[in-house]
């Protein structure tokens, strides 16, 4: 089952970026994309596998798009954040190295955790070992390893266990 | 200022040329030096293109929706031959650089002023 | 800076300076964005006509010039084969630790991996429609291969399988070059193939196969450098 | 719609802009890295969009490009991130906690 | 008839078949470079006839002359050709037993590009892709050279690839101020746009372009990397350096010289540059422990030689260039196999520990004596005509100036005897030492080529005129530029 | 027959040397029978009339071609006899030795180059002749190893010197007259400017002075003489040093002809009269240099030095007489030198050591030998009823007749030394005690002796008849254009003075007579075994203890400040300095890649710089 | 080639520029290498943008490579870094 779901996400995100980057429908596009999509799918469907790749479905996908948008908000926040410690004369900062849990399984998972983390107000994934994240943090509120996971991890993980339960 | 304007990219391309010799010159390290040449080698790249550059042209592409004609399109030549001595830069670069492995692990440096075995 | 204010530097720099002086007096007979070559005035008029490739550096590259293309892939074949031939002889082969990659990069490396090599064949099969070629999308393909060896240490390409398509697809090559003098009214590298419609995938005649031919092996070829490297600086 | 794409772009040139601006600024490599990625992300993501809506012919791709640039960026900064960190560079003076030392990996160094 | 771009697809193909064949059937790999040089010989051997008559000029691609890379195989191109085929050919079976120690596959593919870079640059008519094939010439060489990854190949190597990247770099910034000026990289276009070189605009990129040349033909003060490379290359490698790739490079700077600008203002700066090589060649040679530093410098002498005969500039003179340009090639790499095969046994470079080398090696030695008189320029071998060519013609300008320059070669000659004879008498007639030897045995196939070369070496000293003939057009085609410049543009 | 003779010269080399390989009896008798057959052919030449044929037309645009003249046969007649003389002793001498295939091929290379330099018909042939003999010499030099091989290499780069002077003066000749026929050339050099022909002479002269070993050119002779095996120091004292002496005549008198030749300069300055000086000293110096060694061969070789002197005076005094006297010495030089060389190498292959002050009292082991030796050293004194004593006189009879009383004086003092030397090889070899380690001395081969025994004949042949000789000579200087000689089988006539055997005869009677008259008296002395000679019940000890050591001590006291080789140390100056250069030059190859980078753009920058309008000139 | 575009090609511009002096002045390797990298970011977005400006859709291509070249160059940079310096 793995391998056929591998095969298949596999298989159909070489074909849509082939189409995104050849932008036609043109017959002999589209047919020598699906050659190769089908070819390198075949050669390389196995990378996927173990990746954690959730099955597909409704409630998934809308959760998924939920995320998107939770994402996006967070993004502009963070880069708000950002711009206003950089303008600010003073560079109002209060950095550290703080540690948070994770309940997430899968790679796929913890790594788009990772990735959110990162791309959102604050904070930064230094490093994933095991179930914790190393996280730098701009301005440090708490140095509790709950209240931490609490604030930063939590407002995506609630999304993401559903995504990839 | 007009003058400036007028051959920056040569300009560009023989101080590429003029640094690029002037640390193969007197850096005494390896890798410095296989940073001169890129660089010696960049700037020629860089005449290379410049030489057959139009003023306001285009690159010399063809496409479906526009209709640039070839009088408005760059000198394809030596963008051709700056893609093939590009490709021969990269390759001495490797293989330069596999070498100073090489050099290393006999030499326990990359000073070139130490590395004299072979003279005279 | 100090390297520069010893005698050594003083030297340099006079000799630069002449040589300087000497160039730039010969680039100066060169005027600047009017280039003035007949070669290349025929190629910007009739290239799309002569070889059916848009993109007129392909048909100066796969075409007009594809002797040079060849030598081209001959040179990186060279260094990439003496590349390894030099690390392979091994005087003592120190054992470097790298540490794995953390799971984000490793999971990153893994998913872009096909994607990139998609990316690579894009490139090289769209030469002679877009700025892409043989050289660039082989040069993608190995960087993914080069992610594949920085995310995933323990994963190697199969240096046999590398090496089989590295040669197959240099042959290929070289045989359709010799096909062309056979059929193609005995000249070496002729375009003996239709050009087909403008713009469409399947035209311009042999192009978009020597650059397939050319980013298979380019392709190979620099998952064989960075395999050769990495096991160096390991 | 092309007015649109333009507000796009500016927003995003001015994160870019902003971007490098906290780069400048801040103290350490990992406030730095923090300011590097966030506005760049963001910003190429909405320059690249923008383009691509002032363009319809060309959405496909610069959506390419964008997802691309959101997915690696963080990616690559993370890299960089923790080199820093496994090679021991040096935090910030103004920093108040480091609980890295808890994880067998980091204790051996500061 | 034979298509001249065989010359080059058959090698680059079999070359790309090596890493292939070498998982289906690694022992058929060292026979590849083998086929491949040989059927290079015969081709080339078969398209001599018919470029006498006239060059022959292939289109590359179909597309008429200087729009396309065209293939000149006129007399030079095609004897030129035959010789770089026959050395590599004999070297590639000399290679059979000599390297088995070490993994082969890489080796020969190497071997088999260099060869076909060089026969590249002699067939070639345009100067972008003389760079192209100079390039694989050149980087095969500096990988070559560090094959047995020993301290010394290493160390030669890296410098050699220095000094031969600063050389292609400045050879590439004078192919682009051409273009940028003439617009045309076609030799024979070009040869008839060039009028002269007095101007800037024609003068620079020449000297660019003989410079970065000169790196790998070894002139004065640019052959700084010789010694080290040919000395700590594999000796079948330094054979083929010697004798076919500084031999290349000169070609190239004649080309160029001749050919494409018409430089005869540079003439006398040639010869002059010639001298100096010669002299500094021959007299750094003779103070040498090293048998292989020995010879290595011997060629940089030698270089010096061809380049004095070519800068006479007289027909006859470009006759003696060459023709001792071939001397040069089979008598360098006959000492060089020979020397190889002597060290190959004893493991050691080191001239003392040649003695006795008579009883193990008796054809080896004999070979190097053969090589040694050749080189010197004792009759009969083929040394003696190339050397009396060069003198003849520069005795014959009649102007005091060249006299004076024959002395100093003559000198140069003098002390290639002191050195030369000496290896010689310790080879011959010093006894065995008693040294231990690395090796019992010698690789038997490594005979071939060394009687080869010693038979052809004195044929060719007693009967020159086999080869004369041919070389006396391949002068003219080399300095008749209007001719060429007919040849390549008339024929579209 | 020209081409045959060269072919079966060359051929004969080459076989003789697969034969060896296969067995070494054939491969003797084969030498011998190339040798015999060669000596066969050249002398049927004489028959014919002077002729030429060109055997390789177009070797690098020139016809190759081969002549005969009366000049050139009876130096080839000499060459292919005293080879054949030499093959012989061989068989014996380089038994025990290695490479003996070797060996004979480079000795039947050496003399077909010889045979084929006294054949060339052109100036090209010559050269390439010359070149094969000089390096199979070289080879043949080296091969004794030791002491052999720093000979061998001041012979060869003497040699290479030499050839590069005749290279340039034969094509410095073809870029003038646009041929190099030898026939041709004698015509044209005739209208050339005075400054040019010297020019080409002195070329010519380093080139043949090289070979002939005139001072200052003769430092490589001793070495090389002495270390080279006997047989080739046969060759090479007897034959190939003449080589020498054929080219200068072939240059002087055939191409230039006489009146050139004797036309350059006045008086002492005259360009044949500076030649003759430097002749002189070579007779002198040499010849009592030769009586200062210990070594038996450097002896010999020294007085190679001063005999070829003499030959090189008669060559080059100009005068008929003169000429003919340094042809005939040449022959007999050929004849003695050859003869002492052998019997010196029989010694030493007897005895291990060619060492003056070891050896001694061989008289009673060889015999024969001692009576050969003796007869050779008479021939070399120059003692009537020897063939040496009708060209020595002929040349004091030149000298004093053209009123040169230096040079006289000079050949008058050269054979006080020659006597000197003489007398105290046959005394220190044969005479005196025979050391204890040459007690099991055994006789030699028959074919040792063989050639020893035909030499010391005909040299007593020649003396008694040199007319046999002296009409050949006669009939080259007559084509040379001097005027005839009046010869006769028993001597030579002239309007100043006769001198023929049967005079001698009468003179020798008287002589012998008297001196058998005084010896009687001394005589009467008991024989005691030398051999048996104890003291103190132990045996003699070997070496310094024998009286024949510090021979002439006295007189080297006188003489040994005056003869320090200057020349000499000149060369080795020469030579360290070409050594310090060599040093010096590569140390430009310092190793560091920046300053190879440098000399890259340093070029560049020089070259661009001379475009750039700044001129250094 | 409008304001628009100018100002903001310039203010990408400066943007740059900041980064630039942050790569120079450093102080350690990884400030650098994360200067390279904001800096590799905007060119990618610099480059769309001039291909707005030509009106050029190879630009897309352009910067799709840039921006993988970009990537895969920092991460074997970061790996580089992570042995120490
Ligand atoms: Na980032
Ligand atoms: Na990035």
């Amino acid at each position: 089952m793995s391998k056929v779901k591998s095969f298949f996400y596999l298989f159909s995100a070489l074909f849509l970026i082939w189409i995104g980057f050849t932008t036609t429908f043109q017959p002999q596009e589209l047919g020598l994309g699906l050659i190769i999509s089908l070819f390198l799918s075949t050669i390389f469907f196995k990378t996927y596998v173990g990746l954690g790749f959730p099955p597909l479905g409704i409630k998934r996908f809308l959760f998924a798009l939920i995320y998107i948008i939770v994402l996006f908000k967070e993004i502009v926040k963070a880069n708000l954040d950002v711009a206003y410690r950089a303008v600010h004369p003073e560079v109002p900062i209060n950095p550290g190295i703080v540690i948070i849990n994770t309940d997430l399984e899968g790679d796929v998972a913890r790594m788009v955790l990772a990735n959110s983390i990162t791309l959102t107000p604050g904070t930064f994934t230094l490093d994933v070992i095991g179930d914790h994240l190393l996280i730098h943090w701009i301005n440090v509120e708490t140095t509790s390893k709950e209240e931490a996971t609490e604030l930063i991890g939590k407002r995506f993980e609630k999304y993401l266990k559903i995504i990839f339960a | 200022m007009i003058f400036l304007s007028e051959y920056i990219y040569y300009i560009g391309a023989i101080g590429l040329i003029f640094i690029g010799l002037l640390i193969v010159l007197v850096k005494r390290n390896l890798i410095k030096v296989v940073i001169g040449i890129n660089v010696l080698d960049t700037g020629v790249n860089l005449f290379l293109i410049s030489s057959g550059y139009l003023k306001g042209g285009t690159a010399p592409i063809y496409s479906p929706g526009s209709d640039a004609a070839p009088s408005t399109m760059v000198d394809p030549v030596p963008q051709a031959l700056v893609l093939t001595a590009i490709v021969i830069g990269a390759s001495v670069l490797a293989l330069a650089l596999s070498l100073g492995i090489k050099l290393y692990d006999h030499y326990e440096t990359l000073d070139l002023e130490e590395i004299r075995g072979q003279r005279w | 800076m100090r390297d520069i204010l010893s005698f050594r530097g003083f030297v340099a720099l006079f000799l630069l300076g002449i040589i300087v002086a000497g160039i730039s007096s010969a680039v100066g007979q060169i005027p600047f964005g009017q280039p003035d070559s007949e070669v290349g005035q025929l190629y910007l008029e009739n290239g799309l006509q002569d070889t059916g490739a848009p993109n007129l550096v392909t048909s100066v590259v796969a075409g007009y010039r594809a002797l040079d293309t060849l030598g081209e892939v001959v040179v990186l074949f060279v260094a990439a084969t003496g590349l390894s031939a030099v690390l392979a002889t091994s005087k003592r082969r120190v054992e470097r630790e790298l540490e794995d990659a953390s799971l984000v990069l490793k999971t990153g490396c893994r998913i872009f991996f096909p994607l990139i090599l998609l990316f690579g064949a894009y490139l090289f099969i769209h030469g002679h429609l877009t700025p892409g070629g043989g050289f660039q999308g082989g040069a993608v393909i190995g960087s993914a291969f080069l992610l594949v060896y920085l995310g995933c240490s323990g994963r190697r390409v199969s240096a046999d399988a590398a090496g089989a398509i590295e040669s197959l697809s240099g042959f290929g090559f070289v045989f359709l070059g010799l096909l062309g003098l056979l059929v193609g009214g005995s000249y070496f590298l002729s375009n003996f193939l239709p050009k087909g419609d403008l713009y469409e995938l399947i035209s311009a005649g042999i192009f978009p196969l020597i650059y397939i031919l050319i980013g298979l092996k380019v392709g190979s070829e620099f998952a064989g450098i960075v395999d050769s490297m990495i096991e160096e600086s390991k | 719609m092309y007015y649109l794409g333009l507000v796009v772009t500016g927003v995003g040139v001015l994160f870019l802009c902003l971007g490098g601006l906290g780069l400048f600024r801040f103290p350490d490599v990992y406030n730095r890295v923090q300011a590097g990625t966030k506005c760049t992300t963001l910003g190429a993501f909405c320059t690249i969009l923008g383009v691509g809506i002032t363009q319809p012919g060309w959405f496909w791709k610069t959506l390419i490009i964008a997802l691309f640039i959101l997915a690696t960026n963080p990616i690559s900064s993370h890299s960089l991130g923790r080199a820093a960190y496994k090679s021991g560079t040096e935090l910030a003076e103004e920093s108040v906690v480091d609980m890295a030392g808890e994880f067998d990996d980091y204790s051996e160094e500061g | 008839m034979v298509n001249p771009a065989l010359l080059l697809a058959v090698p680059l193909a079999l070359a790309f078949l090596i890493p292939l064949v070498r998982l289906v059937a690694r022992g058929v790999v060292k026979w590849i470079p083998v086929f491949a040089m040989a059927f290079n010989f015969i081709a080339s051997v078969l398209i001599i006839p018919r470029a006498l008559e006239e060059a022959i000029v292939t289109e590359i691609g179909g597309f008429p002359a200087p729009f396309c890379i065209n293939l000149v195989a006129g007399p030079l191109g095609s004897i030129l050709s035959s010789f770089i085929a026959l050395i590599g050919l004999l070297v590639a079976i000399y290679s059979f037993d000599y390297l088995r120690e070490v993994p082969t596959a890489k080796y020969y593919t190497m071997y088999l590009l260099l060869l076909t870079g060089a026969t590249g640059i002699v067939l070639t008519g345009d100067i972008f892709n003389l760079f192209v094939f100079f390039e694989i010439l050149c980087i095969s060489s500096y990988s070559l050279v560090a094959y047995q990854g020993n301290k010394a190949g290493i160390e030669a190597s890296v410098k050699y690839l220095v000094q031969g990247s600063i050389g292609s770099s400045l050879l590439l910034l004078g192919i682009g101020l051409i273009y940028g000026q003439y617009g045309t990289l076609n030799m024979g276009d070009l040869a008839g746009k060039i009028e002269g070189i007095s101007s800037p605009s024609a003068f620079v990129p020449l000297v660019l372009m003989i410079t970065g040349l000169g790196v790998e033909a070894a002139i004065f003060p640019l052959n700084a990397w010789l010694p080290d490379a040919h000395s700590s290359a594999p000796s079948s490698i330094s054979a083929v350096l010697s004798g076919v790739a500084i031999g290349v490079g000169l070609y190239s700077i004649a080309r160029i010289l001749f050919t494409v600008f018409g430089g005869t203002a540079l003439l006398e700066t040639l010869a002059v540059i010639g001298l100096l090589t010669l002299l500094v060649g021959e007299l750094s040679a003779l103070s040498q422990d090293d048998v292989k530093r020995l010879l290595a410098y011997s060629s940089i002498g030698q270089m010096g030689l061809i380049a004095f005969g070519l800068g006479l500039a007289t027909g006859e003179g470009v006759t003696g260039g060459l023709f001792q340009l071939l001397s040069h090639g089979l008598s360098k790499a006959l000492l060089f196999l020979s020397v190889g095969y002597m060290i190959y046994r004893s493991g050691s470079k080191k001239i003392s520990d040649l003695q006795g080398s008579w009883k193990r090696t008796p054809v080896a030695s004999l070979g190097f004596a053969v090589g040694a008189f050749s080189l010197v320029g004792l009759p009969p071998f083929i040394g003696f005509p190339g050397k009396f060519l060069i003198v003849r013609s520069a005795l014959l300008k009649g102007e005091l100036f060249y006299t004076v320059l024959v002395a100093f070669v003559l000198f140069a000659t003098v002390v290639e005897g002191g050195y030369f004879f000496r290896v010689v008498q310790i080879i011959f007639f010093k006894g065995t030492g008693g040294r231990r030897l690395k090796r019992e045995v010698a690789p038997v196939s490594g005979l071939i080529p060394l009687v080869v070369l010693m038979l052809l070496i004195l044929i060719v000293g007693v009967y020159p005129g086999l080869i004369t003939g041919l070389i006396d057009s391949a002068a003219a085609e080399l300095t008749a530029r209007s001719s060429y410049f007919t040849l390549v543009m008339g024929s579209t | 027959m020209l081409e045959a003779i060269l072919v079966v010269a060359f051929g004969g080399a080459l076989v003789s040397y697969f034969l060896g390989r296969w067995t070494s009896r054939i491969r003797d008798y084969f030498a011998l029978g190339v040798w015999i057959a060669i000596l066969g052919m050249t002398s049927y030449l004489h028959q014919i009339e002077p002729k030429i044929s060109t055997f390789y037309p177009g070797f690098l645009g020139y016809d190759l071609s081969l002549r005969i003249t009366s000049l050139s046969w009876l130096f080839a007649v000499t060459v292919a006899a005293v080879s054949v003389l030499v093959i012989i002793y061989s068989f014996r001498y380089i038994k025990g030795h290695e490479k003996r295939n070797l060996f004979y091929f480079l000795l039947l290379l050496v003399n077909g180059g010889m045979m084929g330099i006294t054949l060339s018909g052109d100036l090209l042939s010559f050269y390439i002749f010359w070149e094969i003999a000089s390096w199979s010499t070289f080879l043949l030099i080296s091969f004794n190893r030791g002491k052999a091989l720093p000979a061998g290499l001041r012979y060869v780069v003497m040699s290479v010197i030499g050839s590069a002077a005749m290279l340039v003066a034969t094509l410095s000749l073809y870029s003038s007259y646009g041929t190099l026929a030898l026939s041709d050339l004698s015509t044209h050099l005739a209208t050339a400017g005075g400054g040019y022909v010297i020019f080409i002479f002195l070329l010519f002269f380093v080139s043949f002075g090289v070979k002939n070993a005139i001072v200052p050119f003769h430092t490589w002779l001793p070495p090389a003489h002495s270390e080279a095996p006997a047989p080739f120091s046969a060759v090479l004292s007897g034959l190939l040093v003449k080589m020498g002496t054929y080219g200068l005549i072939l240059i002087f008198y055939l191409i230039a002809g006489m009146k050139i030749f004797l036309g350059l300069g006045t008086g002492i300055w005259s360009f044949h009269y500076i030649i003759s000086a430097l002749a002189g000293v070579t007779i002198v110096v040499p010849s009592f240099i030769a009586v200062l060694q210990d070594d038996a061969k450097k002896t010999l070789a020294w007085s190679t030095v001063g005999q070829a002197g003499y030959i090189v005076l008669g060559v080059s005094f100009g005068t008929g007489l003169a000429l003919a006297a340094g042809i005939f010495h040449f022959l007999n030089h050929a004849m003695f030198k050859s003869l002492l060389f052998m019997s010196i190498g029989t010694v030493e292959r007897k005895t291990s050591t060619r060492d003056l002050n070891e050896l001694g009292g061989l008289v009673k082991r060889t015999p024969v030998l001692f009576v050969v030796t003796l007869v050779g050293a008479a021939g070399l004194i120059g003692i009537p009823l020897t063939n040496g004593f009708f060209s020595k006189w002929m040349l004091y009879k030149t000298l004093i007749l053209e009123g040169n009383p230096f040079l006289a004086f000079a050949a008058l003092v050269g054979t006080w030394g020659t006597v000197l030397y003489s007398y105290r090889l046959i005394h220190n070899v044969f005479f005196g005690q025979l050391p204890e380690k040459y007690r099991d001395v055994t006789r030699t081969s028959f074919s040792t002796y063989l050639p020893m025994v035909i030499l010391s004949i005909a040299i007593v042949f020649f003396g008694v008849f040199p007319g046999f000789l002296l009409g050949e000579i006669n009939v080259v200087t007559t084509s040379l254009g001097f005027t005839p000689l009046d010869v006769q089988l028993w001597g030579i006539s002239s309007d100043s003075g006769t001198v023929n055997t049967l005079n001698i005869l009468a003179a020798l009677a008287v002589v012998g007579v008297m001196v058998w008259y005084l010896f009687r008296s001394s005589a009467e002395t008991t024989e005691v075994s030398q051999e048996d000679s104890y003291t103190a019940g132990a045996p003699v000890p070997q070496g310094r203890f024998t009286y024949t050591a510090d021979f002439y001590r006295p007189l080297e006291k006188i003489i040994r400040p005056y003869l320090k080789d200057r020349i000499e140390d000149f060369y080795g100056m020469l030579v360290g300095f070409v050594g310090v250069l060599s040093d010096t030059v590569r140390r430009i190859y310092t190793g560091y890649v920046g300053t190879y980078v440098a000399y890259i753009l340093a070029l560049l920058a020089a070259v661009l710089l001379v475009q750039l309008g700044w001129k250094p000139w | 080639m409008n304001i628009v575009t100018i100002s903001f090609l310039s203010i990408i511009c400066l943007g740059l520029f900041l980064s630039f002096i942050r790569m120079l002045r450093g102080p350690t390797p990884p400030d650098r290498a994360v200067a390279v990298d904001t800096m590799t970011t905007m060119i990618v977005a610099t480059l769309v943008l001039i291909g707005f400006v030509l009106e050029r859709y190879v630009y897309l291509d352009v910067a799709l490579v840039y921006s993988l070249i970009s990537f895969v160059g920092l991460v074997a940079l970061a790996r580089f870094l992570e042995k120490g310096f």
